[in-house]
């Protein structure tokens, strides 16, 4: 089976400033793919050369075969939405949806049978009459993902679209649009900076720095195998152990937060000695840092009713060597 | 904090006073024809002149046609300006502005050197030329509140994410503008073209140097030859541009909530 | 994308040419005042007339004048009514808008019935009370500007919260004006009141009415007297109110960054 | 030792709009407080109250014994730190630290001394030149901590100081706020609508809802006692378990996700069965969604690297007794 999206060799320069150069990814029907990057590295740019809003230096973007790198955005059949929701205020919850319908030339009563269907998926049956102005973020942020895929695009991106929500409905929305993305089995493109959202609702990742791919592949092994010493810190938190912190390493390695354990595990096999130099208490997880002959560490656990820790403690760390990371340049 | 309230309340009633104080005199001033007593005479005295209906009239035809092509220039400069061409906004600013700061004067000697009867678009040779040319001078004129207002309507909408938004859906530029675009600055376009209005009506000094039949010279005219008329005919504009202040609100308030106001 | 370039510069093009063609044939024609060649001839002719200086001159005092006024009345209010009553904001907006929209007749009609020599403050009576009369006047007419520049300064800035940091770290109601709100609107003040001043000095219908010998009237007087000194006087005042103009940018661009500009 | 910060019976109306309800507490000094919240539950009227810029209806506030309910705010001597900032735009950093030291009238070379040492602490030396503008949302926060704590303040209050900034500098920010707070022992008073934040930085927090105070207590006994439904549910996560899923239960309980694991610890007592439904890796943790005989529970686990699990696996779910809540009104 050929590649449903397939972008080959894209390059981007504003003026002497190469924002995206040379990028190569394929990704197959249906996958939920993420670029994730911190701000500047490229990845928008690249989505909004799929969508036709910026126009490749070289390079092609096909999708299901066509090469639509220089087709027209309102020629390319796609459904996108945005980080500014971008409903249009003059247009009920209803008109907004049935836009991309009516302009394709769609009949009324198939329209209305439509915006139906889509307010029933988004869970917000009888809005269609409302104003975007009547309703919160997460609502109107929804009514612009059911008016993307309402014209039934062959791709979707997703710029950003939680990034201006509160941190509860993020969570609870990232969860639905990967729900309806999966029941519809729309292949989906989404743009993040926050590496939490990428590896929580992806399929497959593209991790991206400075216009180049750093990393592709599945949140697990991104996070669990990093390619690169950016990957490493950028994906997840890192304890880095300087060499001869830990008995007969020769060099730097490093180590996951939740790695590292107070009690030992069955495949724990070295341990540390340090004392608590500070603890949060977050919840359902308590950070530690401990200070371990002047390197501070990080160390997560479960909340534990049990028995509260208290600055100043001395603890013994359990880690295991097939745990530790040996970072690259 | 007392103190604070009372110096606020203060300033608002002397700004008020500025205004008022003048308008009330006016008022009672007008109702003053008749010795002795307090009547309309003066109102009925002014609409029964013939020339008062003729270039009210006049006025009004002027002033709908400087809206029509003031909306006309101004929405789709805006837009593309705004859209494809945002460093050009410091000086769309500056040319805009320039109308409120070069003396009327300037652009009617202008147009007079360029379309006079000896030129080569004699503008000025003809009645139906001097029209045109005191409508550009208007809509010329009138620019400055026209594009605030179209450019703070497109300010509170994000016209960059709207059109994209409508592009990937498959509409067109001619669909974009007008369905989307034009409907949600409805309220900052009235609110120019009111203003246009107001400021058409009371203008005097451009209609006087054409030579048109228009209400502001004849206003000025009034007040010269008169005593009582030109206080009633004041507090008439007054009553004619708050009607058209006030019909802006009411727009404002029946649009819907998001649509773009002027701030 | 190509045809909407081709638009949009369509688009700018008939706008500059708008103000500038005009322009360039008024230049031109104030230039051919010596037969068969171009010559500075109408510039020398007016700047050896007595009443040009003196008239320029009453204008620019006059204008400076209606500046300090206009601050002092407007930043404060501006001030406290966005701090303390914030409710008043959109009737304030419409006060400052009216002289816009009420002609500027009905104001001196106003004015006149007022201070008239037979009322109780006879301001006509004297020359200085006139003077008096013409700057309220003017400060009126500059109201809607003033306040707009203010406000968008202090719009820039949140002065709610600027004003409670400096309070609770003791500053009293003096010091949070004079060290935190005057010094970060600067910028917004000044562009007000070049604007101010660009009016004052092309202004017209109030001056002639009242009879002072200001600017405004004297252009006129001689714009139907000569020939080619009204185009040399136009170019004048337009490099007069340009200067004035490139000065709000050229010091937009030294305030520091943060300062508030209106937008 | 009396109390610090004592507020009684406080109560403020806007016109017939009661938001707060007579709120009594009163802490030591050197404590860190939190008032926690969801927005409209009076919190920030009793900080600005505290201030001085709101004036309460009924009730009196103490700082160290004076009461301070009727003092202008630029009477009371207190710091602040705003959710935007605040900083001068006009004046540079060490004129912005300096401003209220030269209202107190300190002289010239006392002032740039206490600027330098304030510029320190805050890990920003050398930058008393600089405008705000130049600096990023974190820097200017620190600068404008550094303002409020200038002149010694009796009391700092920070009304939500870290909800402008980045998730990543969010956490860092709080660590070092407290950690100055700490060293300086200044009683601090920090509006917060978010419970990691309250919890994570807090001596004792404040929950607070529709004006009144639901439970006052530190952090751990706030996650693992909470003493109203609206605490348990507003504070973490949390499962709600129907009558009748666990054997013997008469009625609802309520569980904390970290509680329930995937395999028995020397506590657990109970078991239960179910399917995934759905899984969502975040890194550190992993967010299962375990279908246990039509009730859906949240379950966190941390991160795994050997046994990746699968939606639709059987899991065996163990937890104890004792972990249990019970659920009031």
């Amino acid at each position: 089976m050929p590649a449903f999206l397939e972008v080959q060799n894209l390059v981007k320069s504003f003026g002497s400033n190469t924002v995206v150069k040379g990028v190569n990814f394929a990704f197959d029907k249906g996958e939920f793919i993420s670029l994730l990057g911190p701000s500047g590295c490229g990845k928008t740019t690249i989505l909004r050369m799929i969508a036709g809003f910026e126009r490749p230096t070289s390079g092609a973007i096909r999708v299901d075969g066509d090469d639509i790198t220089h087709l027209k955005p309102n020629q390319r059949k796609l459904g996108m939405v945005f980080q500014a929701y971008a409903l249009f205020p003059n247009m009920t919850v209803g008109e907004n949806i049935a836009f991309g319908l009516k302009i394709a030339g769609m009949p009324a009563d198939q329209r209305r049978a439509r915006v139906d269907e889509m307010l029933k998926l988004i869970g917000l049956p009888g809005f269609e009459k409302r104003y975007p102005y009547e309703m919160s973020g997460g609502q109107q942020q929804r009514v612009a993902l059911a008016r993307a895929i309402a014209p039934k695009p062959r791709l979707l991106l997703l710029d950003e679209p939680l990034s201006a929500l509160d941190a509860k409905i993020r969570v609870s929305l990232r969860e639905e649009i990967r729900a309806i993305q999966r029941d519809l089995g729309i292949t989906t493109v989404f743009v993040t900076h926050d590496q939490e959202e990428a590896m929580s609702i992806s399929d497959r990742i593209v991790v991206m720095n400075a216009g180049n791919i750093e990393q592709l592949g599945a949140a697990h092994d991104i996070y669990n195998r990093p390619a690169t010493r950016f990957v490493a810190t950028f994906v997840g938190q890192l304890n880095t152990l300087p060499a001869g912190l830990l008995p007969g390493a020769t060099g730097e390695r490093a180590i996951r937060p939740e790695l590292i354990s107070l009690a030992p595990r069955p495949e724990t096999d070295l341990t540390l000695t340090g004392t608590i130099a500070d603890l949060h208490f977050l919840g359902s997880v308590q950070r530690l840092r401990v200070d371990v002959g002047g390197t501070l560490l990080n160390i997560d656990t479960f909340n534990n009713q049990t028995k509260p820790l208290q600055r100043g403690d001395t603890v013994t760390l359990h880690l295991a060597q097939k745990d530790l990371l040996t970072l690259g340049a | 904090m007392k103190s604070q309230k009372f110096w606020a309340w203060l300033v608002f009633a002397l700004g008020a006073a500025y205004f008022i104080i003048p308008l009330a005199a006016t008022f009672e001033f007008s109702l003053r024809m008749r010795r002795g007593e307090y009547s309309f005479d003066a109102y009925a005295s002014v609409f029964s002149d013939p020339q008062f209906a003729a270039s009210f009239t006049y006025s009004v035809i002027v002033g709908l046609f400087t809206i029509v092509v003031g909306i006309l220039v101004v929405v789709p400069a805006v837009y593309f300006v705004r859209l494809r061409m945002p460093w050009l906004r410091p000086f769309m600013e500056f040319v805009t502005l320039l109308p409120l700061v070069i003396p009327a004067l300037v652009l009617v000697y202008g147009y007079i050197r360029l379309y006079g009867s000896s030129s080569l678009i004699p503008f000025t040779g003809s009645v139906f030329g001097t029209n045109i040319l005191l409508t550009c001078a208007y809509v010329t004129l009138a620019m400055p509140y026209m594009y605030r207002a179209v450019d703070n309507g497109m300010r509170t909408i994000d016209i960059g994410t709207l059109t994209e938004a409508a592009q990937i859906m498959g509409a067109n530029q001619l669909q974009i503008i007008g369905k989307i675009i034009l409907p949600n600055i409805l309220v900052a376009i009235l609110s120019g073209a009111f203003l246009t209005f107001a400021i058409v009506i009371g203008e005097f000094t451009i209609a006087s140097l054409l030579n048109r039949p228009a209400f502001g010279p004849y206003l000025v005219g009034i007040g010269t030859n008169r005593a009582y008329e030109p206080a009633a005919l004041a507090i008439i504009s007054f009553i004619i541009t708050w009607g058209a202040m006030g019909m802006i609100n009411v727009l404002g308030r029946f649009a819907p909530r998001t649509s773009a106001r002027t701030d």
